[in-house]
């Protein structure tokens, strides 16, 4: 949309919204010890305030939309210059909203969850800090700036996760995360560095201008720059094989799983893609199909692993993983709005998701769904903003998820990924699939737990009411062809590129997906709700659109069982499993180790004994001189004599040759 | 007639000596005898500097067989400055050890004497004169500790290859004389020129280089120096390894560019050799030395190769490049006389208070006597080349003399030298560490002899050459603008 | 009789000189030994000043200086020696080695 | 009144004033002599405050606030001191540093107690740093250069490490404090005996260029030498005498050994100044003097020197995986801090030499810290072994925040001082000086970012095992002080710069990028 504002005063000021929290970090280091709630008044009033302001930004982009850029140099290298600016247009407003919003409701929700924990100031100065850098990253008009916040985020992730530090495990998990990000952050800094270099500039506009009008210097290196990025953008959005990291993860606070998986962390390598958008679009556009095949496999690998997790927050970090899949495909494969939409609405139930996991952890004092089970009655509003995300995340007609998953669906038919749409339908089975499980498994059934469980307080069941909502109606933005206002507010952006955004409804593959959606949720009440529960009449009642199918539910169950279930569940998801947890962590790990075997042998060999060594050596042999030298002293005064004449004998004799 | 004013500041030399000695006959309380002559030398310096003042820039005595011209000026000046020191450095000794005084000063000067009219002499028999006059009565003061042993062996070993040399110098010198029919040096080097591939004549010159070679204690004619070093009284090593080297070194430059200039060619290898072996067997030997005083010798074996070096460039450079390596050698022996007497002043006062000489036995210095440790630190790092210690610009226009010739010859002889600057560091901060890093050594005497007071006049000394050391280093151009 | 003949005589002297210096036990002996080589040296240089007849008379004023400072020297020599023979009752140069490397 | 030299000369000369007064002051006196070693490290730092407020950033490549007297004047040396973009925010370094360490010494005087010659050593130190970076003769330089070694030599021999360590090669066992102090003399002096030999060689061949004057100036050599007065053998040679010279000092793989060593047994102030100021030397000899007045040369050494910069990342990221004593680990980090640097040199770019002059200011300013704080936690603690600390982050919070900031700082974060000078110089490396061989300086970009991984991923495990954690039984009786007043006074201000400086790289580049661009375009003509 060329035709768009400059935003005028608000966009111009629109850096108040990345300095907030930095200024309520400093707040709470300084003074936070001293406030009545350790300081997270401060850094809710700041996220509140991003918040509003990123609500404002948002509807002046709806209004009219914005496009507004501004940069401070602060420093000039050669030619090189080094700036921090902020831009305001559609892209960077839907994101200030999504991370302003998770982030309000989710430090009010940590201001319940985290009272009277040991490092409360700590940890909300951690949390600003996380939130401001992925503002920073958000808000970056070029590629150095994009790096601090994306370094930043890292960083933050890694105090948070390791926030319970004094478990070695919590802090080697916030180490583990720091380490999977920065090997990939060699791609993305090579990658900015080769991008910078051909253009000449680290500014997005001027390496997307030159990417959309074929720049010579820029056409060699382009796909070898979209790589390099792209693992980048792989390393913090978890994709496969970086995602090892982000089950781990699960070690800190769950506000913090539920921040990082919805809106400041993960969500960083899908909007670093959509930036460059343009250059995968265009110059780039060789390598989207290795995106296309990153995503496909992260969301089928990630679904299946979640299958078999008992950890409740690992399920939904797998189940993120996979989601996060979906988004790099759809971006891959052309769907800019469908990628970019789905990510605005998972933002809002994946985090919702996460509250309510965190609340029931609070209750339960466990992680793990064997030790929950129905939960539904003890806490009501926890289960019902678990149903609606859950809804959500299943793609269930109307929620949230629904919308976006199926613009995905039908992106990667249209665009000739059909076998990736393939795939994409399997996963949103397997997503049904192991929702419902944890679904059952927490909510229904009977209680397995010790703990007294009650519901949550205010403080923490309101922001996830409002999630809850934000979760049914957050896709209703971008219904092709009744609204697709989501549409128009990403694609505001000074240069034009084609979008693959589906036109209106692709009602077979809408069918398809809500299908086999469905059927995912169906098999599983088939197998846990049963499992789970001892009354089973009123669940019956409950659910009454499963009664024909319940009729006949025994061969159904074996037929599952045997056909689709127990090798989902058994030997495949194991294999996967298998495979993740000794295959790809034993690289991770085993590289760690290989570094450290290699320090050993560089140290203790090389440096010690071989260069020291040497050197000494050469001390030793001049000492040994010395010790022959001396010997010529003898102290006889005739050897002296006789040496002397020697001496000169010789040097006559030399000289008379010589000359 | 003569131009006594020319003769002066040695006439007075050897009236004062005259006078100690008959001084010394009648006078009751000796340590006027020291008076007399500490008098007699700063006397002489009075005549010299009336010279150096005066508009007549050089004076020819003796049919320019005896020179006064600014080197020798210097070098005189040089010479009685290490006199003075030396003298300061010898009264408490002197005294302590109860030897004959009025001898001991007497014979002192006549040595001093010696090396002033080595600087002027510009013949062969001045030459020999002169470095005979240095050396003969320092036979008898290195042995003057007649009781010891040691002494005595000393004055032996130095006596027997003291006299080798001369008979090795005046060989040499006799085949000159007959193969060129002169015995001034301008005469000698008229000549010189055509004979550089007359065996007859390389083999005398090579005779002549080895006797004087042997007064700067070069390898290999060097071996006389550690052992005579330890025995001799340490006023007397402190001369022998300043004055009299020094003398070597004016006989040195007074033969190779005065008589033998045109015959570089012959000379300057076998001085590339010496210098060579001088640096680096000395500085080998070094390492392993425990007694400061012989570690001290073989130091001063491989300054003067350091010395030596400038030599080499004589075959490759024009008259002003020989003016430079003239210049250099002197300059260098200047801020070497300073260190090096400093160095040996310390030693007197060190051991006494550490009653030891040893490296081990000074362990600890700095605790009981940190001025000393401090003025050791000046020495011994001056000695080592550190700047803004003095030595670092003796170092430095040695390797700025070398790198003119730009032969590949020179630049290597400086590669050596760089690497043996290097070496030397060993040792001197060997002294340096056990001084003030290690914990004090057992053999330290009780409190009463380890707190006793430093004499006045080796303190005097001390502080003269500590503060030329400091200065020399920051400012050296106070030097370079006498020298050059 | 020629030049040649009296440098070889002095070559001689001044080489037996150099034996003795060397290989002489007794002090004193070593003493005659440097005579011999300051004599040598004398030899040469009236031997050359014969040949030349310097205007100056050079050979022969050096001589005489030679001749003086050898007497000096062997004086000064025979007072060591004599020292040293006072205090360990030998005047064996071999057995004198307390200084050494 | 502080133009023409006067501000620099007494920059340079004022601590050593106030080291011979403090020697002549009583030993008893320690307030007169905490006094004075204040008011003659502080005054420098004022005056260099006032100077940064008068210096033409527009002309940071001329020299300012110099000044040209004759000195040695036999051999053509002058006293020729001024500063420019490179120089500036290097002496400026220096004089916070000395103020910092001596505060900080205010209350650690470390072992055998003895305020006055100790403060007396670090002002001496102080004249001959800052004398150093503002020399323009190649005499004068020397002498500075040198005069280094001595305070130096004496604060780690007379106040180092006493443990006896087994010396590598030899049978002996040797204090640390002993051992390392001459083994750092000797390195460093084996390498300056050849940068002199060099410097003799450029005073002579200068004779043979029109002015036909001989001359040590610095300035004049390097317009000689960019119009291509030193070439050929003769200045391959010289570049390889500076080189050792410079190298050894920086220190470069394979010449680092004695860092370690001498970083480890040093008192605390030591290290901190030995990290913080003198490896700099090394690398600003190289900008200063090797690359400007040896074009031909330093294009003709570049790659060799961008490889050993690579090992010595590498090399230092694994040594320091394989460290178990804290210190040591800090000061092998540092060979692969200053590999970035030396990296950025070799590049021969504006980038490239850019990032070394800031990454140079960075790793003063995050090294100091570090081993401000490790000094400061051994001096708590007596052992600086990692498996015996742990959980310092609950015994002292403010120290372990402090230190966990300064290692994040140190393994590069962006935002943070240390990012610019490892990511600029990877920059420069991937587009070196045209001529270059890419191929070559491309590997190093690649093995220099997999550096910064390691980097990471020693700092990060070294703060897992010191600061967090449960803090092993032993500590539980002691009673352990968290920072008190003068360690903070020490350390805020650093922290607040690595932070301005990572925020705000204007503040070094500002002054650097002018200076630098003229430098690269006089030499390599772009």
């Amino acid at each position: 949309m060329v035709h768009a504002s400059n935003g005028g005063v608000l966009a111009q000021w629109a850096w108040l919204i990345v300095v907030a929290p930095f200024v309520a970090m400093l707040a709470i280091i300084a003074f936070g010890k001293r406030m009545p709630r350790k300081g997270g008044e401060i850094a809710v009033t700041a996220m509140g305030f991003v918040f509003v302001y990123s609500a404002v930004l948002l509807i002046l982009n709806i209004a009219n939309g914005v496009i507004f850029e501004h940069s401070v140099q602060v420093a000039q290298i050669g030619s090189f210059t080094i700036e921090w600016g902020w831009v305001v247009d559609g892209l960077s407003t839907m994101m200030y909203f999504v991370v302003g919003t998770l982030s309000f409701l989710v430090f009010t929700y940590a201001t319940g969850y985290m009272k009277g924990d040991v490092r409360e100031t700590w940890f909300f100065a951690a949390f600003s800090l996380f939130a401001g850098a992925m503002l920073v990253l958000v808000s970056a008009p070029n590629l150095v700036q994009l790096i601090v916040g994306w370094e930043g985020v890292g960083l933050a992730s890694y105090l948070l996760i390791g926030h319970y530090w004094e478990e070695k495990e919590n802090s080697s998990a916030g180490m583990k995360a720091f380490y999977t990000n920065k090997i990939a952050d060699i791609g993305l800094i090579i990658g900015a560095i080769v991008l910078g270099t051909a253009v000449g500039s680290f500014r997005y506009s001027d390496i997307l201008d030159a990417a959309a009008n074929n720049l010579s210097s820029l056409a060699p290196v382009a796909v070898a720059g979209g790589v390099l990025l792209f693992i980048g953008a792989m390393g913090k959005s978890a994709q496969f094989p970086f995602h090892v990291w982000l089950p781990d993860a699960m070690a800190g606070p769950t506000p913090v799983s539920s921040l990082m998986h919805a809106a400041t962390m993960v969500t960083a390598g899908v909007y670093l893609v959509a930036r460059m958008y343009p250059l995968y679009a265009g110059m780039a556009s060789d390598m989207r199909v290795l995106i296309v095949i990153i995503g496909a496999i992260t969301l089928l690998i990630a679904g299946l692993l979640a299958i078999v997790q008992d950890d409740l927050k690992r399920v939904l970090a797998y189940s993120t993983v996979s989601q996060l899949g979906y988004m790099i495909a759809a971006l891959g494969a052309g769907g800019y709005t469908a990628g970019l939409f789905h990510l605005w609405t998972h933002a809002f139930f994946k985090g919702l998701l996460f509250l309510t996991a965190g609340s029931i952890i609070h209750a339960v004092h466990s992680n793990n769904m064997s030790d929950m089970g129905g939960l539904r009655k003890k806490m009501p509003v926890t289960f019902w903003s678990f149903t609606s995300a859950s809804l959500a995340l299943v793609a269930i007609i109307p929620f949230a998820g629904f919308f976006s998953k199926d613009e995905i669906l039908a992106t990667l038919g249209n665009n000739g990924y059909a076998w990736a749409m393939w795939i994409g339908i399997l996963g949103a089975f397997i997503t049904a699939f192991y929702m419902g499980r944890a679904m059952f498994l927490t909510f229904f059934g009977t209680y397995k737990g010790e703990a007294h469980v009650h519901e949550s307080p205010k403080v923490m069941t309101v922001p996830m009411a409002i999630l809850a909502v934000a979760s049914l109606i957050a896709g209703w933005v971008n219904i092709p062809g009744v609204y697709e206002g989501f549409h128009h507010w990403v694609t505001e952006r000074a240069i034009t590129f084609p979008s693959f955004s589906a036109e209106g409804f692709d009602v077979a593959v809408m069918l398809t997906g809500l299908g086999f959606a469905i059927f995912g949720v169906i098999v599983s009440y088939l197998i846990y709700f049963r499992d789970a529960d001892t009354q089973q009449a009123r669940d019956r009642v409950r659910i009454p659109v499963l009664w024909p199918l319940l009729e006949n539910k025994y061969y159904l169950d074996d037929l599952y069982l045997a056909v689709l279930v127990n090798p989902i569940k058994g030997p495949i998801a194991r294999a996967v499993n298998w495979t993740n947890s000794y295959l790809i962590d034993g690289i991770v790990n085993g590289a760690g180790i290989v570094a450290r075997y290699a320090a050993r042998i560089v140290y203790g060999g090389l440096d010690q004994k071989g260069i020291d060594l040497a050197i000494n050596t050469a001390a030793i042999v001049t000492g040994s001189a010395g010790e022959q030298a001396r010997r010529l002293q003898t102290g006889k005064v005739q050897h002296y004599a006789a040496m002397t004449v020697a001496g000169l004998a010789l040097l006559v004799i030399a000289i008379v040759i010589f000359i | 007639m003569i131009d006594y004013l020319a003769l002066a500041p040695e006439i007075v030399i050897a009236a004062t000596a005259v006078v100690v000695l008959l001084a010394d006959m009648w006078i009751v309380r000796k340590y006027w005898t020291a008076i007399i002559a500490v008098v007699g030398t700063t006397a002489a310096a009075i005549p010299l500097v009336v010279l150096a003042v005066s508009p007549v820039g050089e004076r020819s005595l003796f049919e320019g067989s005896y020179v006064v011209d600014p080197f020798a000026l210097v070098m005189k000046g040089v010479f009685l400055m290490a006199a003075y020191v030396v003298l300061l450095m010898s009264f408490s000794y002197v005294e302590s050890d109860r030897y004959y005084q009025g001898e001991y000063y007497f014979l002192l000067l006549l040595s001093i004497l010696g090396s002033l009219v080595l600087a002027s002499a510009r013949d062969l028999i001045g030459l020999f004169i002169g470095i005979e006059l240095v050396a003969t009565p320092m036979y008898v003061l290195a042995g003057f500790r007649k009781g010891d042993l040691k002494s005595n062996e000393a004055a032996l070993k130095y006596y027997l290859l003291g006299v080798l040399a001369s008979a090795m110098l005046l060989y040499g010198s006799s085949f000159v004389f007959g193969l060129t029919g002169e015995l001034t040096f301008a005469g000698i080097a008229s000549h010189a020129g055509g004979l550089v591939h007359e065996p007859a004549f390389i083999m005398a010159v090579l005779f002549i280089i080895a006797g004087v070679g042997f007064k700067v204690s070069a390898v290999p004619f060097h071996f006389w120096a550690p052992d005579t070093y330890e025995g001799a009284p340490t006023p007397i090593t402190a001369y022998l390894s300043v004055s009299s080297k020094a003398a070597g070194f004016v006989a040195l430059i007074a033969v190779t560019y005065r008589a033998f200039g045109p015959a570089s060619a012959a000379w300057a290898p076998v001085v590339w050799v010496m210098a060579a072996l001088s640096m680096t067997i000395a500085n080998l030997t070094a390492l392993k030395q425990d007694n400061i005083v012989r570690m001290l010798a073989y130091s001063s074996i491989s300054h003067a190769g350091f010395m030596l070096v400038p030599f080499v460039v004589a075959p490759y450079v024009d008259a002003a490049g020989i003016n430079g390596a003239v210049s250099a050698t002197i300059t260098y022996l200047v801020i070497y006389a300073f260190l090096n007497l400093g160095a040996f002043a310390l030693v007197i006062a060190g051991s006494r208070k550490a009653g030891s000489g040893t490296v081990q036995g000074w362990a600890g210095m700095a605790t009981y006597a940190p001025g000393l440790a401090f003025l050791g630190m000046l020495f011994f790092f001056g000695l080592a080349g550190i700047p803004p210690l003095a030595g670092w610009f003796a170092k430095f226009v040695m390797f700025r003399v070398v790198l003119t010739a730009g032969s590949g010859w020179a630049v290597g002889l400086a590669v050596i030298a760089a690497v043996n600057s290097v070496i030397a560091l060993y040792y001197y901060a060997r002294v340096i560490k056990s001084m003030w890093m290690d914990p004090v050594s057992v053999t330290v005497p009780d409190s009463e002899v380890r707190d006793a007071a430093v004499p006045m006049t080796l303190t005097l000394a001390l502080g003269i050459t500590a503060v030329a050391v400091v200065v020399l280093g920051v400012f050296p151009g106070i030097v370079t603008s006498f020298t050059f | 009789m020629s030049l040649v003949q009296f440098l070889v005589l002095g070559a001689l002297m001044f080489s037996f000189g150099v034996y003795g210096l060397l290989v002489r036990r007794n002090a004193v002996m070593v003493l005659l030994a440097i005579e011999l080589m300051l004599n040598a040296v004398n030899l040469n240089l009236i031997a050359f000043e014969a040949a030349l007849r310097t205007a100056f008379a050079g050979g022969q004023v050096f001589a005489i200086f030679v001749i003086t400072v050898a007497a000096a020297e062997v004086g000064i020599g025979l007072a060591i020696v004599l020292l040293i023979f006072r205090n360990r009752r030998s005047a064996n140069v071999d057995e004198m080695d307390l200084m050494r490397w | 009144m502080l133009d023409n030299g006067w501000g620099l000369s007494l920059i340079v000369f004022l601590p050593l004033v106030g080291a011979l007064i403090i020697l002549l002051t009583p030993k008893k006196n320690l307030a007169a002599i905490k006094a004075f070693g204040l008011t003659f490290t502080a005054l420098p730092l004022i005056i260099a405050v006032f100077l940064i407020a008068r210096f033409d950033y527009g002309a940071g490549s001329a020299f300012q606030f110099g000044t040209d007297l004759s000195w040695i004047t036999s051999i053509n040396a002058r006293y020729h001191i001024g500063v420019d973009g490179i120089s500036f925010p290097m002496l400026i370094l220096s004089t916070i540093l000395t103020l910092l360490a001596l505060i900080y010494s205010f209350n650690h005087w470390p072992e055998p107690y003895n305020p006055k010659a100790f403060s007396a050593l670090i002002l001496v130190l102080g004249t001959a740093m800052n004398g150093t970076f503002v020399a323009l003769d190649l005499v004068l330089f020397f002498v500075f250069f040198e005069l280094v070694l001595l305070p130096m030599y004496f604060m780690i021999g007379i106040w180092g490490d006493k443990t006896m360590m087994k010396v590598p090669g030899f049978r002996i066992e040797a204090e640390t404090r002993l051992y390392a102090a001459i083994k750092f003399f000797v390195f460093t002096l084996f390498g300056s005996a050849f940068m002199l030999l060099g410097f003799l060689a450029l005073y002579y061949r200068s004779g043979d260029v029109a002015p036909f004057v001989r001359t040590f100036d610095i300035p004049t050599l390097i317009s000689m030498g960019s119009a291509g007065a030193f070439t050929g053998t003769f200045a391959f040679l010289v570049f390889g005498a500076l080189f050792l010279g410079f190298a050894v000092k920086v220190p470069m793989w394979p010449l680092h050994t004695w860092l370690p060593d001498a970083h480890t047994a040093a008192p605390t102030v030591g290290s901190v100044l030995l990290a913080g100021i003198l490896l700099k030397l090394g690398s600003y000899g190289f900008i200063r003097i090797s690359l400007p007045i040896l074009p031909q040369e330093a294009q003709r050494w570049a790659p060799a020197i961008a490889i050993l910069a690579v090992i010595g990342i590498i090399y230092g990221a694994l040594a320091c995986l394989a460290q178990s004593d804290m210190k040591r680990l800090i000061a092998f980090s540092s060979v692969g801090h200053m590999g970035f640097v030396m990296l950025g040199i070799s590049t021969l770019t504006v980038v490239g030499i850019n990032a070394a002059v800031i990454g140079m200011v960075a790793h003063g300013l995050i090294t100091g810290l570090l081993f401000f704080v490790a000094g400061s936690m051994s001096h708590r603690y007596h052992t600086r072994e990692m498996v015996r600390l742990g959980g310092n982050q609950k015994l002292m919070p403010k120290m372990g925040a402090i230190l966990g900031f300064t290692a994040i700082a140190s393994l590069g974060l962006p935002g943070l001082a240390g990012f610019w000078g490892e990511f600029m110089s990877l920059v420069g490396s991937y587009n070196p000086l045209a001529g270059l061989d890419l191929g070559v300086f491309r590997t190093a970009m690649v093995f220099g970012a997999i550096g910064t991984v390691l980097t990471a991923g020693y700092m990060l495990w070294m703060l897992q095992r010191v600061n967090l954690g449960e803090p092993s039984a032993e500590w539980g009786g002691h009673a352990l002080v968290d920072a008190d007043s003068y360690e903070l006074a020490a350390w805020v201000p650093l922290m607040v710069l690595i932070v301005a400086v990572g925020v705000f790289p204007k503040l070094v580049f500002g002054a650097t990028n002018s200076a630098v661009v003229s430098l690269v375009t006089k030499a390599f003509g772009g």
